[in-house]
């Protein structure tokens, strides 16, 4: 039933039903005109503004995380502070700040596959993997993770095993969370660097697994 | 509040559509367009300031009216609801923001500069704080979810109110955002990982082998 | 479902603006503009061809997405429901209905004439079936509305889903709508009025001295 | 906080927060069309669609209620024949028909005050009240009924007595309701259509009382 308007919609005048990120020329112009006055009051430097967006254009993102995970898959003394600290080992390589405060990871085992959502809001790590992809901060993803994960995870291709417990961490407080994927088969003796391509955005949030290395 | 934000179990918005992970040197990700990195930029900016919390500004959001909210952009919402807490702290006039024009002034004496945004962002807001009282649950305790519907912010979801469910962790005092949001003080609660069984949340319309957790402040919580 | 149009205990709609009641003779009364008239006949008139049910009707209500619901005025929900159960039941076709063009066709066998109106309104469509099973609840009995949470049609309202109440009234049989709506049939059910105290619904944020009461199939309970 | 954003709304831009009934000229178009082609799919009779609108312009309206509630507060044996089965009492007045298939009518007393509403669509008993209101069908109504009655009364203006319990009735299945409100004082004597001019459509859903006699 969800889904079920998407059966029967239809394009017809003054729908409000368009795509969630459509409103660029209204939008453009309201942010504009927000960041003028604003400066003219004294409030906000614009450079300031760059140097936000540049932050999490180049430096942060989701390849900070796949670090995070390569280390662990590859040293276990690094997972267990990992899975005692999680901040603390993660700031030590040097992923720290704003809405990364406080982080647990959460690791993936055959037996429990994790998914993370932030049904209130859109709360997300961004240290490690940047800022939310539109389908995190979505109300469909937000709504239905909590309830029917196994469905919403099938619209990312993913099918789980049967017997496979999905434990789903609405993240309400402070707490970040990061998912530690399964190390996937045929990784032995690769490098860091090349257990890093094989992790996902999509594997640290629970939406996905981690890559198989190509010919494996 | 029982607000538009409140979406666990909420049905009717179709399928998630995936999004690939965008090249590491890709111009403008993660952005969609030009101004949401402005309005990024603009929130944190101006919450920089100082004048409200992060939880006061969530209030301000899940406080836009439904069918605005419903039908906004997750970054539309943040420009939203900073026109209400620009408006509400008196830091703009409605009608500059009307008129989208305003006399000069004089800088604030918090605004951030360039060159300290990237030492701002290390900082960022650390929520916890020293707690001297006891614990009220420990690990492996059975509690309920208080069934509570305050008018003003608050951070457990409807979806578990009333329901059972076991302690997990401790995670010491947090800044409680019930009172925070609305100026009344930190008020740093213990805060705690409670996790719930699907069916004792969904009964019998959850998936098998489901559990969820919330982390929930001491006062959300009863013995079950 | 968990639609948009659950809404007790929802925050954030603002005040009630009430509204004068028209003087009898006043013209255009009760309709706010002309199209609103013309609304409600056509989803009369569409809804005598006999194609669907009431229930599937505030089904597809129910079923527009989220932001169509809040931002849409009453009848405007009407009328976009009413073009998707056009289209579900082949009555019309999208390019019908894009175009604003069709080819003449016969009328419809149930096609409602105006001399007919009249006795069709007087009519109605009385929900009550009989029924040979015997009552599982008795007025007086404790119950817990079940905590329920299906992806078609109920009305159990989320509000007391989980809650206590007592049962007040036996209405005998009645169509179930939520098979009716999905066309499976009307498996008729026992209605039964069950009162729940304020405190037991909404805990310590009730206002004092509420009770609140829903009209509920057996299938909804269960014995508390 | 449910009126927070009023305070701080103004108008902006493409604004969707504007009145649910102010959609007139899109919507009179897209029902215009929709009736043009219904009508040559033979689907439906212009000539009957007219003769709803009469019935409930003209015809059904809150003026029968107000007449069953007349008759109960003149006759005692009525007031019963209602309190034990509503749908044929009413149906004697001649008030039968579509959304008031099966009535129940509930009588407010001193120590209980009863408000109807529908929180899952806008469940209303049309033969006696007509067609709603447009607060009744408002998500406000809809979703402050059933958990601060007094709150919205007192929008209505009416501030009820404190010890006064509050019973909501909230119609979810095919019952629709009408509540009986109390006989106003100084009204011995008077005709029932002298009575029924004191019944207000208000005071048969519970959100307001009938009116005293003027001078009473």
């Amino acid at each position: 039933m969800p889904h079920d308007h998407h059966d029967h919609d239809h394009d017809h005048d003054h729908d409000h039903d368009h795509d969630h990120d459509n409103h660029l020329d209204p939008m453009a112009a309201r942010v504009r005109a927000l960041e003028t006055i604003l400066t003219r009051k004294g409030l906000v430097d614009p450079a300031a503004i760059d140097a936000i967006i540049e932050t999490y254009s180049e430096d942060v993102g989701p390849r900070n995380g796949a670090q995070v995970v390569a280390r662990a898959w590859d040293d276990a003394g690094f997972a267990d502070w990992l899975r005692g600290d999680a901040t603390a080992a993660i700031a030590d390589m040097g992923f720290i700040g704003r809405q990364g405060e406080h982080m647990q990871a959460v690791f993936n085992t055959p037996e429990v596959h994790n998914l993370v959502v932030c049904t209130l809001c859109s709360c997300y790590p961004w240290p490690v993997l940047g800022l939310p992809p539109v389908w995190y901060k979505s109300p469909a993803y937000r709504s239905r993770a909590v309830m029917e994960p196994r469905a919403v995870l099938r619209e990312f291709g993913l099918e789980l095993p049967e017997g496979r417990a999905v434990r789903v961490w609405d993240s309400t407080a402070e707490l970040r969370y990061l998912v530690i994927p399964e190390r996937p088969e045929g990784t032995e003796g690769l490098s860091r660097a090349a257990l890093a391509d094989l992790v996902t955005r999509d594997s640290m949030i629970g939406a996905g697994l981690a890559r198989r290395p190509e010919g494996a | 509040m029982n607000g538009p934000h409140d979406l666990g179990g909420q049905m009717g918005f179709g399928p998630v559509i995936p999004e690939p992970e965008a090249e590491p040197e890709a111009v403008g990700a993660p952005f969609h367009a030009a101004w949401e990195g402005r309005a990024l930029g603009l929130t944190l900016c101006a919450g920089a300031l100082g004048h409200w919390s992060i939880d006061e500004s969530r209030h301000a959001r899940e406080s836009l009216p439904p069918a605005v909210y419903h039908s906004s952009s997750y970054f539309e919402i943040w420009i939203r609801a900073l026109e209400a807490l620009l408006l509400r702290h008196a830091l703009l006039s409605a009608a500059e923001l009307a008129s989208g024009d305003a006399a000069p002034s004089a800088a604030h004496p918090r605004k951030l500069a360039a060159a300290a945004v990237a030492a701002t962002l290390a900082r960022g807001g650390p929520s916890e704080r020293p707690i001297d009282r006891p614990a009220r649950f420990a690990p492996g305790d059975r509690v309920r979810a208080r069934n509570m519907h305050p008018r003003g912010h608050t951070r457990l979801p409807r979806y578990v109110r009333g329901r059972v469910g076991t302690v997990e962790a401790d995670h010491g005092g947090h800044v409680l955002p019930d009172t925070n949001a609305h100026g009344r003080g930190e008020s740093p609660e213990r805060l705690y990982t409670v996790v719930f069984d699907g069916a004792e949340v969904w009964g019998a319309d959850a998936e098998p082998g489901l559990s969820i957790s919330v982390d929930a402040w001491e006062s959300y919580l009863e013995p079950a």
